[in-house]
This record gives structure tokens, C-alpha cells and sequence, in this order.
């Protein structure tokens, strides 16, 4: 499972898709939105996605993942729009019949969504928005070439 | 030849659009469509140093040589992480 | 919040118990009992606590965590008496502003859980019935003598 | 003096109680309050190489000198991991 949603992520639903008769160990990771960011407090915040894209990106990296730990499945929800400070923004779990598995596959899951998938993220604070991001986190390309040089 | 151009998040708001039609010439290149595309919209120059570019849903570099009907993407950083290292106006 | 429960264990509600509003990420680790163990096909489970021990055990447990890791807030409960095969047998919830310190605060105490915390599984299987345990998960005191020897 | 010993899973099992009172002298060590489990409860000896001991809940050796009013746990392999390893009968 897959999805991209708009409105409250299903903790129990995103579990269950992973939940299989052999898994004795799932690991969650819950992202949340939180009331502060670099010293800013934050309002509320918006995240906006490459719909087709982000999927896709999901796709991969869930494959690449089960390629790295055969035994794991995985699920993974992210939420769009507005999301209330407090309330999750992404749930990844992944089940395994071992723990390290599912510890090492959700990690890897987690990082890499952050650095490669299509998802924005406008922070409103006192005072302004912004979006968030950081070029070391979108993959350079070896031919990077600054469009001002 | 013509490419569909996407924009998303800081390049949505400073194109003032969600996607355009570009024509652009037999060859062309990502970083050439990119020159087009900061005259059409000059506010996004100062993005330049932050954008990557997906073609067709796959991450690209600037160098990629443009077909007809491709999927342009403008991708800012994404959510991951803070905003160091990306300098933008 | 740390706790030993009969029937079923409420999910929410652990995760529930380390929310706060600086927390932007939080992992949690789910056990649960499988319909196999070591070629076994198993029928059901009985989890059994030296209950006072095992609070007191997972109290330390939790206060080495945050020690280690001091931005970590950390909920435990386990569940005692018979689990349906499927159903979760333990959950720990860690929460943490970042989430390289909630993903290895969550590992370390599903870890050291099931080494020293005194509660013990009793598997059920066709043909007979055996109590899970292993003579290394159990901290051996260094002047351990073999009571036969 | 008496100490109270609490038995758990396969231990409570194989002494057929949860608990009882136990007469030991004064200055008797865990290894000798073990003898004399294993005389009352001779099925406890198989599980020797397998059983740690808690002293009013804090896991300890058997070299520990016991006092009046101890609880004593007799804490068999906890459910963590596989059987290898404690030798059994």
C-alpha cells in the first residue's frame, strides 16, 4: 500500500497492510508536524506533491527495500494539504519476521523519502512562509551545471 | 516540438502556474528549456540553483535532450531537510 | 507510561503517551506472536510477569534511554496472559524532535526488553507445549557457578 | 530467619507454587537457598544452568548473602530468544 492522502493518515489501516501471519516484528515510523522549526514557530503546514511522481518514487524505493531485506513489506501513507500541528504528515511501517529487518528497512525507507520523493512542504510562521527543502537533498546529477555560471 | 512543463511548490508560486505547453527546438536540452522558461518567468532565476528536473517521472540532469510530448518537471529541494545550502533570492 | 495489560493492547493510546508538540518523529516497534517459531506450528501463546520486577526492570529501562538519548519520550506496554496468534504481544513507542534518536531508543529497548525484563512466553504447538527463553538473554551474574557442577 | 521465593514459568511449574516462606540460616547464599529448593522441589535441579535469580527484584549472583524478609525470584530464560543454549531436562 501506497497512498497519497488527503485528511487524517489511518495508523491502524497502514499497519494492517503489512500484518501477515509470519511478521512478529513491525516497525512504524509516525512523522509529525511540529510546533517549531529553527527557531521559528510554526502555524500550520501545507504539503503539496507530484502526485504521479511521488508514487512512483514510493514504489521504487519499496522494491529497493524489499530487494535489500527479502522478508520485509511495507506501507507507506503521506498526507497533503493542510495538517494540523501535531498530527502525523507520513506513517511507514514495515513488518518482518525479525526486528533488525523491519528496524533497518523503515529507517532506509524514511531517509529516502525525505531525500528523493516529490513532497513540499510550506511552513507558515509569524511573520511569513516558506517552503521547505534543501538542495543536498534533491539527487544532483554528475553534470550539474549552475544556470547563473 | 512542444514539452509539457510542470511546477510545483516555489516554482508553482513563482511561474504563477501549474503547467504550460513550452515549444521549444528539435534537441533541445533540459538546461536549454530551463533558459526559456526563466524568461518567461523571471522570478523563477532565482531558484536556479535549487531546481532538479524530472523528465517523463524520472530524476534527470540538465544535459537530458528534450522529445516531443515529455513530462517536465520542476522539482525544488523537497521536504527532507532544512534550508541550508540552497541559496535563492 | 509503562504497562503490563490483560487483552487486547490499545495502540493509540501508547503512541498517545509520548505526543508532544516538539516531537516530529516517532517509531514505533510492534511484537507479535507468529504462527511459527523454530519449525513449530504454534496454537496459541500465554505471556507470564514477574509483574512488580518487570515494571521496576522497564522503568530503568526507559531512564537509560533517556539518558542516552535526552530529547526521547518512551511508552512500553506489554501484554500478559493468553495473545491470539496475529495480535500484538508488546509495543514501544518512542518519540523524539529527530528521528535518528527515536529509531535507536526504540531498538535499544525492544533489545534490552528481551534480555533482562522477567516475563516469559509459553508456546502451545501440536504435541506439546515449551516455555521460550535462552540462558544468554538472561544476565549472568560473573561469578556464575553451575549448580550441578 | 525466612526469606520468601517467588517462582515464575517453567519454575513455578516444576515446584508446583507461586510462592512460599523458606527457613534458611543466617548469612545462607543464593547457591545454598538453591540446594534447598532442589531438595523440596526435585524437579527444579533440571533447570539449574538455566535460572537467574533476583534479590528484591534486582537481578544478582548466587554468591549473594541473603537477609530475613528477602524475596527471591527464581527467573528462568525470559521470552526473548530462541532455546539454544540453556541445557534442560
Amino acid at each position: 500500500m501506497i497512498e497519497l492522502v488527503q485528511g487524517k493518515i489511518d495508523l491502524e489501516r497502514v499497519i494492517a497492510a503489512v500484518s501477515h501471519p509470519g511478521a512478529g516484528a513491525t516497525v512504524i515510523f509516525v512523522g509529525t508536524t511540529r510546533d517549531h522549526n529553527e527557531g521559528r514557530e510554526v502555524i500550520r503546514l501545507e504539503y503539496e506533491a507530484y502526485e504521479e511522481m511521488a508514487i512512483s518514487e514510493l514504489q521504487r524505493l519499496v522494491l529497493t527495500a524489499q530487494t535489500q531485506w527479502p522478508e520485509t513489506r511495507a506501507a507507506i501513507a503521506h498526507r497533503l494539504g493542510e495538517v494540523p500541528l501535531g498530527e502525523p504528515s507520513v506513517v511507514i511501517a514495515v513488518s518482518s519476521p525479525h526486528r533488525a529487518q523491519a528496524f533497518a528497512a523503515c529507517r532506509f525507507l524514511i531517509d529516502e523519502l525525505k531525500k528523493s520523493v516529490p513532497i513540499w512542504k510550506k511552513e507558515f510562521f509569524q511573520g511569513g512562509e516558506v517552503w521547505i527543502g534543501t538542495q543536498q537533498g534533491t539527487p544532483l546529477p554528475s553534470s550539474w551545471v549552475r544556470p547563473d555560471s | 516540438m512542444r514539452v509539457l512543463v510542470r511546477y510545483f511548490a516555489a516554482a508553482r508560486e513563482r511561474s504563477g502556474t501549474t503547467e504550460e505547453w513550452i515549444e521549444v527546438e528539435e534537441s533541445a536540452t533540459l538546461a536549454g528549456l530551463w533558459s526559456l522558461l526563466v524568461q518567461r518567468h523571471p522570478a523563477l532565476a532565482g531558484l536556479g540553483s535549487c531546481i532538479s528536473f524530472a523528465v517523463n517521472r524520472e530524476y534527470t540532469d540538465r544535459l537530458h535532450t528534450l522529445r516531443d510530448g515529455d513530462e517536465v518537471a520542476l522539482i525544488p529541494p523537497v521536504s527532507g531537510g532544512s534550508t541550508g545550502g540552497c541559496i535563492h533570492d
